[in-house]
């Protein structure tokens, strides 16, 4: 078991949020919000498929190294239980489903003949004797047994759930959302097994260059999204908070001080600044490189880096909506009760500034999580966002651009990534939508 | 509603008209501007910008690529003849070669090399070389420069060299190219090959300190005790002791005519503000010069009006006439006015405009490969059907360059002299399978090496006796790698069981330094870690930029690393001097990287560098690969193949490594281009239609919907 | 109004002041000038003497930001700092590592940029209200969800995805544009067809439905019922009243940005090979040369304050509300 | 009698799913004729002036048998014709005129809109047009005001813009929604003035929609009373005002302060409480590159007075005379404030630190806005321990709690309140708890900032009565800072009152509004609408 820094910091994030629930828990104030939250169906939707990314992530963060072979590699939960995918590497491009390599090669047959065509691929579909004819069929039967093998390992949960909470039955049944949550739960479940048991015999999302199975690098690039969407924001939150409710609240020269930063720093191409860190770390590496002997460590390094840094330069934009609000707060009523009650300042913040603010803040993190996912994309495309060896959506693209030239096309990678990065940023930005609507009370009473 | 549905259909059918008139022969997708359709032009690109374009300081391909059409050094490589052979480019003929003894004394051809001290070389220009037109040159009437000292109001008028608009010639003299060699010598132009050629040329390193502070515009005067001015047509240049490879030397653009004017021109301050410097505009006696150079956008090469007389060889290799090489025999040359470089940062634009006949020729992406090139059955290449339709041709050829994998000598795992070490670098180069590294990320465009020197360069070895014996059998006719179980075999004898050091019990871990970083660059790396658990060593990769990578080869921090070197000059001493103990790159900070030292090797290798080529030379050179194929410093990787592709407009194709100025050889037929293209880049135009169909689709509902909430009332 | 802008541009000094410190650290922490020069000259033959030269001549030889051997004032002025910062205070951005002029480059590369850049947001922008204003208009209807639906669809695309496709699609497929490139007066319409429709595509998404809200907020406001009152009708009081009203946020945003439009984009740039400043700063990133860098980080710090000041002037403008003092 | 202009029958409105606002109403309005329609806040009553013009927002669901307007059935004509209807016929008039108008168009445009959109006349015509109705609604200057934006204008004149906007159509009908309420007294006065005047040249009907029985006993032909959703009872003017059927009616008018009402004060003197002299307020205007203060905005301008213990000085103004400023200024919750305080002798500018946060904390105060003075996001009973937890800490948990328990029932208010949020609460109820937690630290003084402004007449009434009551127990004294001089009679000993910044007139109750002496205290009286009795 050995923690690398970010899932360190996912852990704690896991926790915090723990523990902000159990705080939160019962509060009145939350309660018609997240009432509200519940209530939509495509916001409790793209919630469960949040979660199930979420949860793939975590898998993703729990690293270890394996006792049996004797390198020093460093593999994740996930990476273990698909080992299998992960070492079945073939020699190059293969199509989805695909039982031959995408391009020809010189084979030497039997008679010692050499052949201009396309081989066999070594994992994919290698089971069939002749997958010409009994490919698809075969690809069919063993999609409908995973699918009703995921689909009897829903049903027994469900009905263990309810024989569980038999007197909160209707909760479970009866909620306004409940029918299509369970819908997606059930497609998710057996959908996934599906998945999992097809690609012990095919590369589903086919093979990239090096024959790696490009299913098993998007997922694996889920935890970089991940990552790069929460810890920033875990990151950029404390500056955030802390400096704009600070220069709200007691402006005049704290405020000076506070602007002046978030001016300087916003004021500060943002891509440049990223640029610049991402060469220090590399820098710092390249000095001592002893602390990194293995590749996932120093790509862990890079990545915390770069969440570190895209934190940096985000929290300004919240700091300021944080300093309005204070400076709305402020002159509120109650604060001046609490005031005149002789209530010290701190506890004023505490008690009436900080969580008369949560909501700005729950908001715009959410919303901001979609848009940190996709400029890392973006920022891996100018070479300075994850490590190249690092598996996620944005160096898959970046690899896929070349790939789009081809002739025929090797379009799976990018549609992979593609698929999978829309999916987890359409339903952040869904879910984002619906936090909105329930939270912000401008929005909350013009519905 | 009505009335705005049947808008929507006047709409379409006025759009669809308008297309189909315009369709048939319109190039929608033509980036060069009509005009120029007709002209013989040749369209090609540059990803980045060249950083100098000053024969003295530019020392890479891609510099080469621009200056050697413009600069003309007195030597040229022929065009057609293989082995490469030298001839007079703007020399009369080739150079008189004397030695003289440490006396003074003149010694006959054939004395050994150890007596010779000095070596001269006589070089007889041709008459009436003139230089391009330049306003460096342009005089007035009482005959002194005109823009020699630029006032204030006529910088404001200048933004580019255009803006001139008097320019002027003179012939060349030996003075420009003695001048040329002075300025090599000048720490402010800071010429790569300075400190080389200070160790060759005699006095230069003399003449280098004398000028260290003076300003490049008053060198011209003082005189190298090394290279003398004879008259208008002759200068002798005069290197310490033997160095055969000299003559190469001087068919590079460092020993190319250089103007005293330009420099003087070029030294304005006005015109530095201006980005106009020698280092972007030249000042050449090629073929060609340069008129735009706008290097965030295109580079534009036009005929040279005061270009000397020079004709298309009439003799080449055998084979050549069949190929119609000899067609244009005895034609003036150039043929191309003008060759247009365009800025082309992405690999799949190129390519696409290529197809689309935009470029005029291309190399092959690895990606792009497969839909251009296919092996026949005997390994053979050729080119796809698609390829063939387009009229397209193919060219390939071994590129004088080796790539290979660097063990650093000091390092005591891997390197140094014990046997332990040894056998573990032959394992791991028989782990190393580079012909599937070839198939996978080269395409097969590579020929995996057996040994230092690479195909075309003298001594090279084919065949069996050719092969590398300590990774390599001979078998059914071609070299095959030896099985892993050899390589693990040398492993246990080296005391890395399974990749275990029996000495720590530990598993063995080794460190691959590369400035590598790219997406592509991981397959490739994971590949590397891939070769090297067949053994059960771990390698672990760090990666980091170029400049730390350096970092650390000069400090000798690396221990594995994969570098590549391409040949100046086609001698055997290029190659074996990475090797030599002399230039080690830790101690010397010479060019051999692996930190290589062996008594022997580099005894013969003192031998071999200046003798001509002749048996015994061959004798010693096999010797010399004999030790490195034994001590293993490198693990040989591969030499890469050439594959390049042109349309079938574009003629007098062959490929040339060593000569950078054939594009004056070249030929091509415009309007077949003009046709082809025409018929290549049909615009298709119904989606649009279907998109513009289906939005207002999406509309109509919208307005009857509102309608609707107009009439409605409330009960 | 004259003093205010007088005052704005006296707090730009010590903006700029921090982040030329800022930048300065950053770049000089990464790599040493050693670095620099080697990264420079190149790989072959390269010795010290030649290093120290090219350092003397870029003026790197001096000591980083306090210079012992100097006397008095010259102990800060004869370093790299005060050399290389002050003089971007003055515009001067000297010669870029490779050695050319920047300043000339940046005059240069400024017009294709801003070429990409204006169409894109001033198109972008009408797209953007017209679609807005649809929605507003047809609200609660079928339309508005599957206008907002769609507007989350394009949202969640990554905008990598909308240039790699659109260059497939339409320049490879369709043959409609050339690929790639650029060229000089009206010939470059044919070459920014293409990056502006994609750009804008890639921006309706967050565009439409951030006006959108705006226009609902006003929509909501107690004039628009007095206007119903008056008798106008939906769309009367959309445009007449809301429209406007709208606007000022919706111009004020847009001004910020005005500015940074020289500065160019990034990745769109570089795919179709345009020769602006977006393209410039990345290549000056990936060859590592700093001289570039730290100029375009000058820049685009100047004017992005100069956008504000920008704001807060057109504010009042627009704005008959607002006064500046 | 005559043909009625509007009839409405059966009306009933409902916000999405929730039970009815307005419930099944029927009523008449007559040519000419002026129509009260009172109620409370909630009971429903602009909900039916808006439904009527089709101005509900989207979510409101409208039932009705039927709504004539001069024989025409408006429920059948569709959307599109209605804008004829609307502003033509039938033009409405908004409470607050600073929102109601567009803020970047101006005054002449937004009145001329209306008239190009009616009338098809030329550029020249419509400009004459709109300057003749700001002559009308008696605009000074209108040449000029023409040109301006309505945030250059005063809220009297803004209300006036209102009015021409709605006169241009030269409709028959005019519903006035609230007019007056947002405006100071006097303005008001002089608005319902304007509205009489102008219905009279028009001969138009007034539909008018308020609150305040007093105020529309003085214009009103005919009055209906609403309650929640519901119109209780209706008759012309003088039966419904001299003797009120309904119970809810009679309350209503009990409930109405009346300025004679002034109770025999004990006159006798009691120890200072508290004593100002020369108190300022200065809000620092700042100019220039460096933003120096170059002048100050003199909220309080060197006001002095003493308040005796277990007494009431009210502190009456307009909006804008620095009243508000004063009671914050006391309590130092706005910065730049001097002149000495004297509280209990003490004088608070010689004490530092905590001294001084304890002694402060035995002056509190009573919001204007019962919404916005108190935390949403905690519970009744933490908002009153508050000052507990801050200036006691050594009080336990379980003392607190039974303290909570005791101030809760001195205002009357369930114990188990403590245990809910302030939003769960009605207007009242919310002033009941901020009364509460300023009671919480035993002060000596209470400021109470408009406490009843933002209340209905009936809950007003109980709010006074309350205060009153405390003060009966435990000797309070109040500063009772209000801009309605009518409540000042329920509750004042002393009035002090005040106009830009200063103290103009300063006395005991009776003699100050039985006979003042300052002019503007005189305006200010005559300004207050009473219920006049015919």
């Amino acid at each position: 078991m050995t923690i690398l820094w970010t899932d360190a910091l996912i852990f704690f994030l896991v926790l915090m949020m723990l523990v902000l629930g159990f705080y939160l828990r019962g509060k009145e104030h939350l309660r018609r919000p997240i009432g509200k939250v519940t209530a939509s169906r495509v916001g409790m939707m793209s919630l469960v498929i949040l979660v199930f990314f979420g949860m793939i992530g975590l898998l993703d963060s729990i690293h270890f190294k394996p006792a049996n072979d004797k390198s020093n590699e460093i593999i994740s939960l996930l990476d273990y239980w698909t080992t299998s995918i992960r070492q079945q590497q073939e020699k190059t491009y293969s199509s989805p489903f695909a039982a031959y390599s995408y391009s020809k090669e010189n084979i030497t047959t039997d008679d010692g003949r050499q052949l201009w065509t396309y081989p066999r691929l070594k994992y994919g579909g290698a089971h069939l004797k002749n997958p010409d004819i009994k490919k698809t069929h075969d690809i069919m039967q063993k999609a409908a047994i995973g699918f009703t093998k995921g689909a009897g390992l829903f049903a027994f949960f469900f009905i263990l759930l309810l024989s569980f909470f038999k007197e909160r039955k209707q909760t479970i049944l009866k909620g306004t959302a409940a029918k299509p949550v369970w819908m997606i739960i059930f497609i998710i479940v057996s959908g996934s097994y599906m998945l999992i048991d097809l690609s012990g015999f095919y590369h589903v999302l086919g093979t990239d260059k090096v024959g790696e199975d490009v299913f098993y690098q998007a997922v694996k690039s889920i935890r970089t999204g991940l990552v790069i969407g929460s810890l920033t924001t875990l990151i950029m939150l404390p500056l955030a908070i802390i400096f704009g409710i600070m220069a709200g609240f007691f402006r005049g020269w704290v405020d000076d001080v506070i602007q002046y930063i978030y001016t300087t720093l916003n004021s500060i191409p943002g891509v440049l600044l990223i640029a610049a860190s991402i060469l220090m770390v590399q820098v710092y590496m390249a000095n001592n490189e002893d602390q990194f002997t293995s590749l996932v460590v120093r790509a862990d390094m890079r990545l915390l880096f770069l969440c570190l840094i895209l934190g940096v330069t985000s929290w300004t934009g919240l700091c300021r909506l944080l300093r309005a609000e204070t400076l709305k707060l402020r002159e509120m009523e109650y604060v001046q009760a609490a005031q005149a009650l002789g209530v010290r300042r701190r506890i004023i913040l505490m008690r009436h500034i900080l969580p008369n603010v949560m909501h700005i803040i729950l908001i715009s993190v959410v919303l901001d999580f979609s848009s940190l996912v996709l400029a890392e994309a973006v920022l891996s495309y100018i070479n300075i966002g994850v490590d190249p060896t690092t598996y996620s959506w944005g160096n898959m693209i970046n690899s896929a651009r070349l790939e789009m030239a081809r002739e025929p096309i090797v379009w799976w990678s990018l549609m992979a990534s593609f698929l999978f990065m829309f999916t987890l940023v359409l339903a952040a930005n869904i879910f984002a939508d619906t936090v909105r609507d329930a939270f912000d009370p401008r929005r909350a009473d013009n519905d | 509603m009505k009335r705005t549905s049947q808008k929507t259909c006047l709409l379409l059918t006025l759009i669809v008209s308008l297309v189909l008139s315009g369709c048939d022969d319109l190039q929608l997708n033509n980036p060069y501007s009509d005009s120029e359709a007709g002209q013989t032009v040749l369209y090609s690109s540059f990803t980045e910008r060249p950083k100098h374009l000053d024969p003295a300081i530019s020392y890479s391909a891609n510099e080469y690529a621009l200056i050697g059409q413009i600069y003309e050094p007195p030597f040229q490589y022929h065009y057609l003849k293989r082995p490469y052979t030298l001839e007079p480019l703007t020399a009369e003929k080739m150079p008189d070669i004397s030695y003289f003894d440490a006396e003074g004394k003149q010694l006959s051809d054939k004395v050994d090399a150890e007596n010779i001290a000095f070596t001269e070389y006589l070089i007889t220009l041709q008459q009436g070389i003139k230089f391009q037109p330049h306003p460096a040159f342009a005089k007035d009437k009482q005959g002194n420069f005109l823009f020699h000292q630029l006032s204030q109001q006529q910088l404001d008028s200048i933004n580019s060299l255009v803006d001139f608009k008097v320019a002027d010639s003179r012939e060349v003299t030996a003075e420009d190219y003695i001048y040329q060699i002075k300025r090599l010598a000048h720490p402010k132009i800071h010429s790569p090959v300075a400190e080389l050629m200070k160790q060759h040329i005699v006095g230069l390193t003399e003449f280098s300190k004398q000028i260290a502070k003076k300003k490049l515009v008053n060198i011209a005067s003082i005189p190298i005790s090394g290279v003398e001015f004879v008259n208008q047509y002759q200068y002798r240049i005069r290197i310490k002791g033997k160095y055969p490879q000299f003559i190469y030397w001087l068919a590079m653009p460092f020993f190319s005519p250089m103007a005293w004017e330009a420099d003087v021109f070029y030294s304005q301050q006005g015109l530095i503000d201006k980005n106009i410097t020698l280092d972007w505009y030249p000042v050449g006696t090629g073929p060609y010069m340069l008129v735009e150079n706008n290097p965030n956008r295109r580079m534009v090469l036009e005929k040279n009006p005061e270009f000397h007389p020079a004709y298309y060889p009439s003799e080449g290799e055998e084979g050549d006439r069949e190929r119609g090489l000899l067609e244009d025999a005895g034609e003036k040359l150039p043929f191309i006015d003008k060759v247009v470089y365009i800025l082309e940062k992405e690999t799949i634009p190129y390519w696409n405009k290529f197809l689309q006949g935009y470029y005029d020729a291309s190399g092959i992406a690895s990606d792009s490969f497969d839909q251009a090139v296919q092996f026949t059955g005997q390994g053979g290449e050729e080119l796809t059907p698609l390829m063939k339709g387009k009229g397209i041709q193919l060219q390939t050829a071994v590129a004088t360059s080796t790539f290979y994998m660097g063990f650093n000598m000091l390092n005591p795992e891997v390197g140094g002299d014990s046997e332990r070490a040894r056998k573990l670098r032959r394992a791991i180069a028989i782990a190393m399978d580079y012909e599937e590294h070839i198939a996978i990320f080269m395409n097969g465009r590579g020929v995996s090496a057996q040994g230092v020197l690479p195909p075309g360069i003298y001594g090279y070895q084919t065949g069996q006796a050719g092969i590398n014996p300590y990774v390599y059998d001979w078998g059914n006719g071609q070299a095959q790698r030896k099985s892993i179980e050899v390589a693990k075999q040398l492993m246990i004898e080296a005391g890395y069981a399974e990749g275990i050091d029996n000495k720590t019990g530990e598993a063995l871990i080794l460190y691959f330094d590369t400035a590598a970083s790219g997406p592509d660059d991981r397959a490739r790396l994971n590949w590397y870690r891939k070769q090297f658990e067949k053994l059960g060593i771990q390698l672990v990769i760090r990666a980091t930029d170029y400049n730390r990578f350096q970092q650390k080869m000069r400090s000798g921090n690396a221990q594995i690393f994969i570098w590549g070197w391409n040949a100046d000059y086609p001698d055997p001493e290029n190659f074996f001097f990475l090797l030599y103990g002399g230039h080690g790159k830790v101690k010397y900070g010479g060019e051999n990287a692996a930190n290589y030292q062996n008594a022997e090797f580099d005894r013969l290798f003192e031998q071999m560098r200046n003798m001509e080529n002749g048996s015994e030379r061959l004798k010693i050179i096999r010797k010399m690969e004999a030790i490195v194929r034994y001590d293993a410093p490198w693990l040989f990787g591969l030499h890469p193949k050439n594959f390049s592709l042109y349309h079938s407009w574009y003629q007098n194709l062959k490929p040339n490594l060593m000569a950078n100025n054939t594009m004056k050889y070249k030929r091509i037929d415009a309007l077949k281009r003009v046709e082809l293209r025409k018929k290549w880049n049909r615009p298709v135009f119904w989606p649009l239609i279907v998109l513009v169909i289906m939005f207002g689709a999406i509309l109509i509902p919208a307005i009857n919907a509102y309608r609707r909430r107009a009439k409605e009332t409330m009960q | 109004m004259i003093q205010y802008i007088i005052r704005r541009f006296l707090y730009a000094i010590p903006l700029l002041f921090g982040v030329n410190v800022l930048t300065f650290v950053l770049f000089f922490i990464v790599n040493s000038p050693d670095d620099m020069a080697r990264m420079q000259l190149g790989q072959k033959h390269v010795t010290e003497q030649a290093v120290e030269n090219w350092k003397q001549q870029r003026g790197y030889h001096l000591p980083l930001l306090w210079n012992d051997q100097q006397q008095g004032i010259k102990k800060v002025k004869e370093t790299i700092f005060y050399q290389k910062s002050v003089n971007l205070f003055l515009f001067q951005f000297g010669i870029s590592d490779s050695g050319r002029n920047i300043g000339a480059d940046i005059k240069q590369r400024m017009w294709p940029s801003l070429a990409v850049a204006l169409p894109t947001l001033l198109v972008g922008l009408l797209v953007n209200i017209t679609v807005a204003l649809m929605m507003v208009l047809f609200r609660g209807s079928y339309l508005e969800f599957s206008s907002i639906v769609l507007c989350v669809i394009l949202m969640s695309i990554s905008s990598l995805f909308y240039i790699i496709g659109g260059q497939f699609v339409i320049g490879k497929l369709l043959k409609l544009v050339p690929i790639s490139g650029y060229d000089g007066g009206l010939d470059a319409i044919k070459f920014l067809v293409l990056p502006v429709i994609i750009s804008v595509i890639a921006g309706i998404g967050s565009g439409a439905r951030w006006y959108r809200t705006l226009f609902l907020e006003e929509v909501n406001k107690d004039y628009v019922r007095t206007a119903r009152a008056k008798g106008l009708t939906e769309t009367q009081t959309l445009f007449r009243h809301v429209l406007q009203n709208a606007l000022i946020p919706i111009l004020t945003g847009v001004v910020v940005v005005l500015p940074l439009l020289f500065m160019g984009s990034l990745i769109l740039e570089s795919f179709f090979s345009i020769p602006g400043l977006g393209s410039y700063t990345i290549d000056a990133i990936n060859r590592q040369d700093f001289a570039i860098v730290r100029s375009m980080v000058f820049l685009g710090s100047v004017l992005y304050i100069f956008g504000l000041l920008l704001t807060d002037i057109s504010y009042t403008i627009v704005d008959p509300r607002v006064r500046l003092s | 009698m005559t043909e009625a202009l509007l009839t409405v029958n059966g009306l009933s409105v409902a916000f999405n799913q929730d039970d009815n606002v307005v419930d099944d109403i029927s009523f008449e309005v007559f040519p000419g004729e002026t129509f009260a329609l009172v109620g409370e806040s909630g009971s429903g009553k602009s909900i039916t002036a808006l439904s009527v013009l089709r101005l509900l927002p989207g979510n409101a669901k409208l039932t009705a048998s039927e709504i004539d307007f001069a024989g025409e059935n408006l429920l059948a004509i569709p959307e599109m014709d209605f804008c004829q209807i609307r502003g033509r016929r039938i033009a409405m008039i908004f409470q607050d005129p600073m929102t109601s108008l567009n803020p970047v168009m101006t005054v002449g445009d937004q009145i001329g809109e209306v008239l190009e959109l009616h009338f098809s006349w030329a550029k020249q015509a419509i400009k004459q047009r709109t300057l003749e109705l700001l002559e009308q609604v008696e605009i000074p200057d209108p040449e000029r005001r023409y040109r301006d934006f309505p945030h250059q204008l005063s809220g009297g004149q803004r209300q006036r813009v209102m009015i021409a906007i709605a006169l241009a159509g030269e409709p028959h009908l005019l519903i006035a929604d609230e007019p007056t309420t947002a405006l100071d007294v006097t303005i008001q006065e002089q608005i319902m003035e304007l509205l009489e005047r102008i219905q009279k040249q028009t001969g138009m009907a007034l539909w008018l929609i308020s609150h305040d029985l007093a105020l529309v006993s003085n214009i009103a032909d005919r009055v209906a009373v609403m309650q929640n959703g519901k119109i209780v009872e209706m008759g012309c003017n003088e039966a419904f005002f001299v003797h009120p059927k309904h119970a809810y009616t009679q309350e209503l008018l009990a409930a109405l302060p009346s300025m004679d009402s002034c109770l025999n004060h004990l006159k006798k003197e009691k120890p200072s409480l508290l004593k100002l002299t020369d108190f300022k307020v200065y809000y620092p205007i700042r100019k220039g590159i460096f933003k120096r203060v170059v002048d100050h905005v003199k909220a309080v301008d060197g006001v002095s007075f003493e308040l005796q213990q277990g007494k009431t000085l009210a502190l009456v103004g307009e909006s804008g005379c620095g009243k508000t400023s004063l009671g914050k200024g006391l309590l130092n919750l706005i910065p730049g404030t001097s002149g000495e305080v004297l509280f209990e002798g003490v004088s608070l500018n010689q004490l530092q630190g905590d001294e001084l946060r304890l002694k402060r904390s035995e002056m509190q105060i009573v919001f204007q806005d019962p919404f916005s003075s108190m935390n949403p996001r905690m519970l009744v009973g933490e908002i009153i321990d508050e000052g507990l937890r801050a200036l006691h800490s050594d009080i336990s948990a379980a003392e607190r709690r039974e303290q909570v328990v005791h101030l809760l029932q001195q205002v009357d208010l369930p114990v188990s309140s403590a245990y809910r949020y302030p939003h769960e609460f009605s207007g009242g109820q919310r002033q009941r708890i901020c009364i509460a937690r300023a009671l919480a630290v035993k002060p000596k003084l209470i400021v109470c900032d408009e406490p009843t402004s933002a209340l209905d007449v009936s809950v007003q009434a109980q709010i006074i009565e309350l205060l009153k009551n405390l003060q009966q127990e435990q000797g309070l004294s109040y500063l009772f800072i209000t801009h309605n001089i009518a409540v000042v009679a329920e509750i004042a000993d002393e009035v002090a009152v005040m106009n830009q910044g200063k103290i103009i007139e300063y006395g005991h109750v009776e003699q100050v509004l039985k006979n003042p002496v300052n002019e503007y205290t005189r305006s200010l009286l005559n300004a207050v609408p009473v219920l006049k009795i015919t």
